[in-house]
Protein backbone atom coordinates (compact mmCIF):
# COMPACT_ATOMS: atom_id res chain seq x y z
CA UNK A 1 0.00 0.00 0.00
CA UNK A 2 1.60 3.44 -0.89
CA UNK A 3 0.96 5.55 2.19
CA UNK A 4 1.38 9.66 1.23
CA UNK A 5 2.08 12.71 3.35
CA UNK A 6 2.11 16.12 3.00
CA UNK A 7 2.25 19.56 4.85
CA UNK A 8 4.16 19.60 8.28
CA UNK A 9 2.83 15.48 8.35
CA UNK A 10 5.28 15.11 5.69
CA UNK A 11 7.79 16.97 7.36
CA UNK A 12 7.50 15.67 10.84
CA UNK A 13 7.64 12.12 9.57
CA UNK A 14 10.54 13.18 7.12
CA UNK A 15 9.27 11.62 3.79
CA UNK A 16 6.64 12.09 1.21
CA UNK A 17 5.86 8.66 0.49
CA UNK A 18 6.50 4.95 1.32
CA UNK A 19 5.41 1.52 0.42
CA UNK A 20 4.20 -0.06 3.57
CA UNK A 21 3.53 -4.00 3.79
CA UNK A 22 0.04 -4.07 6.15
CA UNK A 23 -2.78 -5.79 7.53
CA UNK A 24 -4.25 -2.97 9.07
CA UNK A 25 -8.28 -3.50 8.64
CA UNK A 26 -8.90 0.38 8.82
CA UNK A 27 -7.32 3.74 9.02
CA UNK A 28 -7.25 3.83 12.53
CA UNK A 29 -5.41 0.35 12.69
CA UNK A 30 -3.04 1.64 10.09
CA UNK A 31 -2.24 5.01 11.87
CA UNK A 32 -1.55 2.74 15.33
CA UNK A 33 0.83 0.69 13.69
CA UNK A 34 2.77 3.14 12.51
CA UNK A 35 2.28 5.05 15.66
CA UNK A 36 3.94 2.01 17.37
CA UNK A 37 6.81 1.61 14.59
CA UNK A 38 8.90 5.08 15.47
CA UNK A 39 8.63 8.09 17.56
CA UNK A 40 8.11 10.31 14.48
CA UNK A 41 5.46 9.00 13.17
CA UNK A 42 3.54 8.65 16.81
CA UNK A 43 4.57 12.54 17.02
CA UNK A 44 2.79 13.18 13.31
CA UNK A 45 -0.61 11.27 14.18
CA UNK A 46 -0.58 12.53 18.12
CA UNK A 47 -3.73 14.42 17.37
CA UNK A 48 -5.74 12.96 14.90
CA UNK A 49 -8.56 15.58 15.29
CA UNK A 50 -5.97 17.66 13.50
CA UNK A 51 -5.30 15.41 10.44
CA UNK A 52 -7.27 14.50 7.06
CA UNK A 53 -6.88 11.06 5.47
CA UNK A 54 -7.65 10.76 1.49
CA UNK A 55 -8.42 6.91 0.26
CA UNK A 56 -7.18 6.31 -3.16
CA UNK A 57 -7.39 10.21 -3.66
CA UNK A 58 -10.82 10.74 -1.97
CA UNK A 59 -11.72 12.29 1.49
CA UNK A 60 -12.16 9.54 4.02
CA UNK A 61 -13.25 9.05 7.78
CA UNK A 62 -10.51 7.06 9.99
CA UNK A 63 -12.81 3.89 10.61
CA UNK A 64 -12.81 3.66 6.93
CA UNK A 65 -12.03 0.08 5.66
CA UNK A 66 -8.98 -0.44 3.77
CA UNK A 67 -9.73 -3.43 1.75
CA UNK A 68 -8.67 -2.61 -1.83
CA UNK A 69 -7.26 0.52 -1.15
CA UNK A 70 -4.30 1.36 -2.75
CA UNK A 71 -3.35 4.57 -1.98
CA UNK A 72 -3.74 6.23 1.70
CA UNK A 73 -2.87 9.84 2.30
CA UNK A 74 -2.64 11.73 5.34
CA UNK A 75 -2.15 15.36 5.92
CA UNK A 76 -3.49 18.50 7.70
CA UNK A 77 -6.80 20.27 7.07
CA UNK A 78 -6.25 22.43 3.61
CA UNK A 79 -5.49 25.76 3.07
CA UNK A 80 -6.02 25.86 -0.61
CA UNK A 81 -8.00 29.39 -2.29
CA UNK B 1 -15.62 24.34 -17.67
CA UNK B 2 -11.88 24.42 -17.35
CA UNK B 3 -9.67 23.59 -14.30
CA UNK B 4 -6.00 23.90 -14.28
CA UNK B 5 -3.60 23.38 -11.83
CA UNK B 6 -0.17 25.07 -12.48
CA UNK B 7 3.09 25.82 -11.17
CA UNK B 8 3.66 28.73 -13.97
CA UNK B 9 2.28 32.11 -13.24
CA UNK B 10 -0.82 33.37 -14.71
CA UNK B 11 -2.32 36.60 -15.90
CA UNK B 12 -5.57 37.47 -14.33
CA UNK B 13 -7.41 39.99 -16.70
CA UNK B 14 -6.10 37.96 -19.85
CA UNK B 15 -7.90 35.17 -18.40
CA UNK B 16 -10.66 37.05 -17.50
CA UNK B 17 -11.19 38.37 -21.25
CA UNK B 18 -10.61 35.01 -22.47
CA UNK B 19 -13.39 33.58 -20.49
CA UNK B 20 -17.05 33.43 -21.66
CA UNK B 21 -15.64 35.20 -24.52
CA UNK B 22 -17.88 36.30 -27.54
CA UNK B 23 -20.87 34.95 -26.17
CA UNK B 24 -23.96 37.11 -26.31
CA UNK B 25 -26.15 35.13 -23.57
CA UNK B 26 -24.65 35.80 -20.48
CA UNK B 27 -25.10 38.98 -18.42
CA UNK B 28 -22.86 38.46 -15.42
CA UNK B 29 -19.55 37.44 -14.73
CA UNK B 30 -18.06 37.31 -11.21
CA UNK B 31 -14.03 36.80 -11.00
CA UNK B 32 -12.26 36.15 -7.63
CA UNK B 33 -8.81 36.21 -7.51
CA UNK B 34 -6.57 34.95 -4.36
CA UNK B 35 -3.50 37.11 -3.61
CA UNK B 36 -0.55 36.41 -1.59
CA UNK B 37 -0.96 38.60 1.24
CA UNK B 38 2.20 39.53 3.33
CA UNK B 39 0.17 40.02 6.73
CA UNK B 40 3.61 41.49 8.73
CA UNK B 41 5.44 42.73 5.79
CA UNK B 42 7.87 39.96 6.27
CA UNK B 43 7.08 37.34 3.68
CA UNK B 44 9.35 36.29 1.23
CA UNK B 45 7.46 33.48 0.02
CA UNK B 46 4.48 31.68 -0.46
CA UNK B 47 5.18 28.02 -0.77
CA UNK B 48 1.82 26.11 -1.67
CA UNK B 49 2.04 22.36 -1.78
CA UNK B 50 -0.67 20.08 -3.31
CA UNK B 51 -1.48 16.62 -3.98
CA UNK B 52 -1.34 15.88 -7.63
CA UNK B 53 -3.96 14.16 -9.12
CA UNK B 54 -6.73 14.64 -6.53
CA UNK B 55 -6.17 18.06 -6.70
CA UNK B 56 -7.35 18.26 -10.15
CA UNK B 57 -10.16 15.73 -9.61
CA UNK B 58 -11.44 17.51 -6.46
CA UNK B 59 -11.61 20.87 -7.90
CA UNK B 60 -13.63 19.33 -10.89
CA UNK B 61 -15.72 17.54 -8.72
CA UNK B 62 -16.26 21.25 -7.09
CA UNK B 63 -16.76 22.43 -10.04
CA UNK B 64 -19.14 20.06 -11.45
CA UNK B 65 -21.42 20.68 -8.79
CA UNK B 66 -21.35 24.13 -8.85
CA UNK B 67 -22.63 23.51 -12.47
CA UNK B 68 -25.35 21.32 -11.81
CA UNK B 69 -26.64 23.99 -8.55
CA UNK B 70 -26.70 27.17 -10.53
CA UNK B 71 -27.56 27.90 -14.58
CA UNK B 72 -24.00 28.35 -15.44
CA UNK B 73 -22.94 29.23 -18.98
CA UNK B 74 -19.25 28.24 -17.49
CA UNK B 75 -16.65 27.95 -14.92
CA UNK B 76 -12.92 28.94 -14.66
CA UNK B 77 -10.52 27.68 -12.10
CA UNK B 78 -6.84 28.08 -12.06
CA UNK B 79 -4.83 27.58 -8.56
CA UNK B 80 -0.76 27.76 -8.53
CA UNK B 81 1.41 25.90 -6.44
CA UNK B 82 5.08 25.88 -5.57
CA UNK B 83 7.14 29.19 -4.34
CA UNK B 84 4.73 33.29 -4.28
CA UNK B 85 5.37 36.22 -3.91
CA UNK B 86 3.55 38.64 -2.23
CA UNK B 87 0.99 40.50 -4.31
CA UNK B 88 1.55 37.37 -7.23
CA UNK B 89 -2.53 35.74 -7.62
CA UNK B 90 -2.12 32.22 -6.43
CA UNK B 91 -5.32 31.13 -7.80
CA UNK B 92 -8.71 32.41 -9.28
CA UNK B 93 -12.05 31.20 -10.15
CA UNK B 94 -14.80 33.05 -12.79
CA UNK B 95 -18.63 32.11 -12.84
CA UNK B 96 -20.67 33.11 -15.99
CA UNK B 97 -24.55 33.15 -16.43
CA UNK B 98 -27.62 35.08 -17.28
CA UNK B 99 -28.12 36.54 -14.14
CA UNK B 100 -25.87 38.06 -11.78
CA UNK B 101 -27.19 36.50 -7.92
CA UNK B 102 -26.36 32.57 -9.76
CA UNK B 103 -23.02 33.88 -11.13
CA UNK B 104 -22.14 35.20 -7.39
CA UNK B 105 -22.98 32.51 -5.28
CA UNK B 106 -21.47 30.05 -7.54
CA UNK B 107 -18.21 31.97 -7.14
CA UNK B 108 -18.54 32.11 -3.58
CA UNK B 109 -19.30 28.70 -3.43
CA UNK B 110 -16.30 27.67 -5.33
CA UNK B 111 -14.28 29.54 -3.27
CA UNK B 112 -15.71 28.37 0.08
CA UNK B 113 -15.06 24.58 -1.22
CA UNK B 114 -12.28 25.12 -2.89
CA UNK B 115 -10.66 26.67 0.80
CA UNK B 116 -11.17 23.52 2.49
CA UNK B 117 -11.46 20.67 -0.08
CA UNK B 118 -8.85 20.99 -2.22
CA UNK B 119 -5.43 19.38 -1.19
CA UNK B 120 -3.67 22.40 -1.03
CA UNK B 121 -1.49 23.42 1.86
CA UNK B 122 0.19 27.13 2.26
CA UNK B 123 3.35 27.34 4.41
CA UNK B 124 4.27 31.07 5.13
CA UNK B 125 8.27 31.63 5.01
CA UNK B 126 10.36 34.38 6.01
CA UNK B 127 13.81 35.12 7.85
CA UNK B 128 12.90 33.39 10.60
CA UNK B 129 11.90 30.04 8.79
CA UNK B 130 8.79 28.86 7.34
CA UNK B 131 5.17 27.82 9.04
CA UNK B 132 2.29 26.31 8.03
CA UNK B 133 -1.07 28.06 7.80
CA UNK B 134 -3.67 27.07 10.30
CA UNK B 135 -7.26 26.13 8.84
CA UNK B 136 -9.04 28.62 10.53
CA UNK B 137 -12.46 27.52 11.96
CA UNK B 138 -15.00 30.34 9.98
CA UNK B 139 -13.79 28.08 6.56
CA UNK B 140 -14.80 24.93 7.81
CA UNK B 141 -18.59 26.34 8.87
CA UNK B 142 -18.58 28.75 5.53
CA UNK B 143 -19.31 24.96 4.04
CA UNK B 144 -22.81 25.07 6.07
CA UNK B 145 -24.01 27.47 3.49
CA UNK B 146 -24.67 25.95 1.43
CA UNK C 1 -11.65 54.16 -4.48
CA UNK C 2 -12.37 55.31 -7.95
CA UNK C 3 -16.08 55.64 -10.52
CA UNK C 4 -15.94 56.43 -13.98
CA UNK C 5 -19.33 57.13 -16.21
CA UNK C 6 -17.68 56.97 -19.76
CA UNK C 7 -19.44 55.73 -23.38
CA UNK C 8 -16.51 54.41 -24.32
CA UNK C 9 -15.69 50.51 -24.16
CA UNK C 10 -12.86 49.38 -21.16
CA UNK C 11 -10.77 46.65 -21.00
CA UNK C 12 -12.07 44.58 -18.30
CA UNK C 13 -9.09 42.52 -17.81
CA UNK C 14 -7.04 44.92 -18.25
CA UNK C 15 -8.92 46.93 -15.88
CA UNK C 16 -9.49 44.06 -13.32
CA UNK C 17 -5.22 43.99 -13.71
CA UNK C 18 -4.53 47.81 -12.89
CA UNK C 19 -6.78 47.19 -9.73
CA UNK C 20 -5.40 46.86 -6.53
CA UNK C 21 -1.84 46.36 -8.57
CA UNK C 22 1.57 45.59 -6.39
CA UNK C 23 -0.50 45.38 -3.16
CA UNK C 24 0.78 43.30 -0.64
CA UNK C 25 -2.22 43.75 1.82
CA UNK C 26 -4.79 42.16 0.45
CA UNK C 27 -5.67 38.90 -0.01
CA UNK C 28 -8.85 38.49 -2.20
CA UNK C 29 -10.44 40.82 -5.13
CA UNK C 30 -13.73 40.18 -6.34
CA UNK C 31 -14.88 41.57 -9.86
CA UNK C 32 -18.25 41.62 -11.50
CA UNK C 33 -18.82 42.25 -15.66
CA UNK C 34 -22.11 43.20 -16.94
CA UNK C 35 -22.34 42.42 -19.79
CA UNK C 36 -25.11 43.50 -23.11
CA UNK C 37 -27.48 40.24 -22.85
CA UNK C 38 -29.01 38.60 -26.19
CA UNK C 39 -31.75 37.22 -24.93
CA UNK C 40 -33.90 35.83 -27.82
CA UNK C 41 -31.13 37.01 -30.71
CA UNK C 42 -32.73 39.38 -31.91
CA UNK C 43 -30.84 42.26 -29.90
CA UNK C 44 -29.24 44.99 -32.84
CA UNK C 45 -28.06 47.22 -29.48
CA UNK C 46 -28.00 48.07 -25.91
CA UNK C 47 -28.98 51.72 -25.65
CA UNK C 48 -27.90 52.80 -22.09
CA UNK C 49 -29.49 56.07 -20.98
CA UNK C 50 -28.17 58.14 -17.73
CA UNK C 51 -28.38 61.15 -15.86
CA UNK C 52 -25.16 63.04 -16.46
CA UNK C 53 -23.69 64.66 -12.54
CA UNK C 54 -26.56 62.32 -10.93
CA UNK C 55 -24.65 59.17 -11.97
CA UNK C 56 -21.27 60.19 -10.50
CA UNK C 57 -22.53 61.18 -7.80
CA UNK C 58 -24.89 58.27 -6.89
CA UNK C 59 -22.32 56.09 -7.72
CA UNK C 60 -19.53 57.80 -5.13
CA UNK C 61 -21.88 57.72 -2.52
CA UNK C 62 -23.21 53.84 -3.18
CA UNK C 63 -19.08 53.07 -3.35
CA UNK C 64 -18.56 55.12 -0.15
CA UNK C 65 -21.03 53.10 1.63
CA UNK C 66 -19.34 49.83 0.42
CA UNK C 67 -15.77 51.01 2.04
CA UNK C 68 -17.31 52.05 5.09
CA UNK C 69 -19.54 49.01 6.09
CA UNK C 70 -16.64 46.36 5.15
CA UNK C 71 -12.88 46.42 5.25
CA UNK C 72 -11.90 47.48 1.39
CA UNK C 73 -8.23 48.04 0.54
CA UNK C 74 -9.87 49.52 -2.36
CA UNK C 75 -13.08 49.25 -5.14
CA UNK C 76 -13.55 50.52 -8.28
CA UNK C 77 -16.66 50.93 -10.51
CA UNK C 78 -17.14 51.50 -14.24
CA UNK C 79 -20.67 52.03 -16.14
CA UNK C 80 -20.70 52.75 -20.02
CA UNK C 81 -23.82 54.75 -20.96
CA UNK C 82 -24.65 54.87 -24.94
CA UNK C 83 -25.08 52.21 -27.50
CA UNK C 84 -23.55 48.68 -26.95
CA UNK C 85 -23.53 45.95 -28.81
CA UNK C 86 -24.49 42.37 -27.40
CA UNK C 87 -21.51 40.26 -25.59
CA UNK C 88 -19.71 44.14 -24.71
CA UNK C 89 -19.36 45.01 -20.95
CA UNK C 90 -21.90 47.11 -19.69
CA UNK C 91 -20.17 47.81 -16.31
CA UNK C 92 -17.81 46.22 -13.54
CA UNK C 93 -17.24 46.60 -10.35
CA UNK C 94 -14.25 45.50 -8.31
CA UNK C 95 -13.52 44.99 -4.74
CA UNK C 96 -10.07 44.30 -2.72
CA UNK C 97 -9.81 43.05 1.22
CA UNK C 98 -7.76 41.05 3.37
CA UNK C 99 -10.28 38.51 3.02
CA UNK C 100 -12.53 36.89 0.58
CA UNK C 101 -15.79 37.65 2.65
CA UNK C 102 -15.72 41.37 2.66
CA UNK C 103 -14.76 41.43 -1.15
CA UNK C 104 -17.72 39.39 -2.19
CA UNK C 105 -19.99 40.52 0.17
CA UNK C 106 -19.32 44.25 -1.07
CA UNK C 107 -19.46 43.59 -4.54
CA UNK C 108 -22.88 42.02 -4.44
CA UNK C 109 -24.00 44.99 -2.18
CA UNK C 110 -22.45 47.09 -4.71
CA UNK C 111 -24.31 45.88 -8.08
CA UNK C 112 -27.64 45.40 -5.80
CA UNK C 113 -27.64 49.18 -5.49
CA UNK C 114 -25.79 50.42 -8.72
CA UNK C 115 -28.73 48.20 -10.41
CA UNK C 116 -31.64 49.71 -8.69
CA UNK C 117 -30.19 53.47 -7.42
CA UNK C 118 -28.10 54.29 -9.86
CA UNK C 119 -29.68 56.69 -12.61
CA UNK C 120 -29.20 54.03 -16.14
CA UNK C 121 -31.59 53.08 -18.37
CA UNK C 122 -31.45 50.42 -20.64
CA UNK C 123 -33.41 50.44 -23.96
CA UNK C 124 -33.08 47.25 -25.82
CA UNK C 125 -33.45 47.86 -29.83
CA UNK C 126 -34.08 45.54 -32.66
CA UNK C 127 -35.89 45.15 -35.88
CA UNK C 128 -38.67 45.67 -34.47
CA UNK C 129 -37.96 49.22 -32.54
CA UNK C 130 -37.05 50.35 -29.67
CA UNK C 131 -38.23 49.10 -25.84
CA UNK C 132 -37.48 50.10 -21.92
CA UNK C 133 -36.25 47.18 -20.06
CA UNK C 134 -38.86 47.25 -17.21
CA UNK C 135 -36.88 47.52 -13.32
CA UNK C 136 -37.00 43.54 -11.51
CA UNK C 137 -39.41 43.48 -8.50
CA UNK C 138 -36.56 41.06 -7.68
CA UNK C 139 -34.04 43.91 -8.26
CA UNK C 140 -35.61 46.15 -5.59
CA UNK C 141 -36.48 43.47 -3.04
CA UNK C 142 -32.66 42.77 -3.56
CA UNK C 143 -31.81 46.03 -1.31
CA UNK C 144 -33.33 44.81 1.48
CA UNK C 145 -30.69 42.19 1.94
CA UNK C 146 -28.22 44.93 2.74
CA UNK D 1 -37.18 75.43 -12.29
CA UNK D 2 -35.63 73.10 -14.62
CA UNK D 3 -37.53 70.01 -15.02
CA UNK D 4 -35.71 67.21 -16.85
CA UNK D 5 -36.79 63.70 -17.97
CA UNK D 6 -35.42 60.37 -19.01
CA UNK D 7 -36.13 57.44 -20.77
CA UNK D 8 -40.01 56.62 -21.39
CA UNK D 9 -40.56 59.81 -19.68
CA UNK D 10 -38.26 61.45 -22.16
CA UNK D 11 -40.19 59.78 -24.92
CA UNK D 12 -43.72 60.09 -23.76
CA UNK D 13 -42.90 64.51 -23.36
CA UNK D 14 -41.54 64.32 -25.70
CA UNK D 15 -38.54 66.67 -24.96
CA UNK D 16 -35.21 65.99 -22.22
CA UNK D 17 -35.84 69.21 -20.42
CA UNK D 18 -37.74 72.55 -19.84
CA UNK D 19 -37.98 75.77 -18.19
CA UNK D 20 -40.79 75.63 -15.60
CA UNK D 21 -42.29 79.03 -14.30
CA UNK D 22 -44.05 77.65 -11.18
CA UNK D 23 -45.61 78.26 -7.93
CA UNK D 24 -46.25 74.38 -7.10
CA UNK D 25 -45.31 73.82 -3.36
CA UNK D 26 -44.68 69.82 -3.53
CA UNK D 27 -43.61 67.43 -6.36
CA UNK D 28 -46.68 66.27 -6.43
CA UNK D 29 -48.37 69.77 -6.90
CA UNK D 30 -46.19 70.11 -10.10
CA UNK D 31 -47.17 66.50 -11.45
CA UNK D 32 -51.04 68.07 -11.21
CA UNK D 33 -50.27 71.44 -12.71
CA UNK D 34 -48.20 69.86 -15.48
CA UNK D 35 -50.51 67.43 -16.50
CA UNK D 36 -53.36 69.82 -16.58
CA UNK D 37 -51.03 71.35 -19.07
CA UNK D 38 -51.70 68.82 -21.90
CA UNK D 39 -52.31 65.43 -22.86
CA UNK D 40 -48.67 64.39 -23.03
CA UNK D 41 -48.06 65.24 -19.84
CA UNK D 42 -50.85 63.36 -18.59
CA UNK D 43 -49.93 60.20 -19.97
CA UNK D 44 -46.49 60.56 -18.71
CA UNK D 45 -47.81 61.34 -15.26
CA UNK D 46 -50.76 58.97 -15.24
CA UNK D 47 -49.33 56.21 -13.03
CA UNK D 48 -46.98 58.15 -10.44
CA UNK D 49 -45.98 54.05 -8.78
CA UNK D 50 -44.37 53.69 -12.26
CA UNK D 51 -41.93 56.78 -11.67
CA UNK D 52 -38.78 58.05 -9.84
CA UNK D 53 -37.94 61.67 -8.89
CA UNK D 54 -35.07 63.14 -8.04
CA UNK D 55 -34.44 66.73 -6.75
CA UNK D 56 -31.00 68.00 -7.30
CA UNK D 57 -30.09 64.94 -8.01
CA UNK D 58 -30.85 62.77 -5.24
CA UNK D 59 -33.42 60.66 -4.70
CA UNK D 60 -36.52 62.12 -3.24
CA UNK D 61 -40.04 61.67 -2.52
CA UNK D 62 -43.43 62.88 -4.32
CA UNK D 63 -44.49 64.53 -1.27
CA UNK D 64 -41.44 66.45 -0.72
CA UNK D 65 -41.03 70.31 -1.05
CA UNK D 66 -39.85 72.20 -4.08
CA UNK D 67 -38.71 75.12 -1.94
CA UNK D 68 -35.31 75.82 -3.02
CA UNK D 69 -35.03 73.36 -5.80
CA UNK D 70 -33.75 74.03 -8.67
CA UNK D 71 -33.57 71.01 -11.07
CA UNK D 72 -36.78 68.35 -10.67
CA UNK D 73 -36.27 65.04 -12.50
CA UNK D 74 -38.56 62.80 -13.34
CA UNK D 75 -37.84 58.86 -14.77
CA UNK D 76 -38.95 55.09 -14.41
CA UNK D 77 -37.15 53.05 -11.93
CA UNK D 78 -33.75 53.02 -12.85
CA UNK D 79 -31.90 49.63 -14.36
CA UNK D 80 -28.25 50.16 -14.51
CA UNK D 81 -25.69 47.45 -13.76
Amino acid sequence: MNVVYFAWVRERIGLPQETVDTDAATVNDLIAELSAREERYAAAFADVSALRVALDQELSDFDAPLAGVREVAFFPPMTGG
Amino acid sequence: MSVRVQSEAFDTGAELNSFAQDRTDIGAVVSFTGVVRDTKGDLQEMLIEHYPGMTESAITKIAREAMQRWALADVLVIHRYGPLKPGEPIMMVATASAHRAAAFEAADFLMDYLKSRAPFWKKEVTHEGGSWVDAKDADEDALKRW
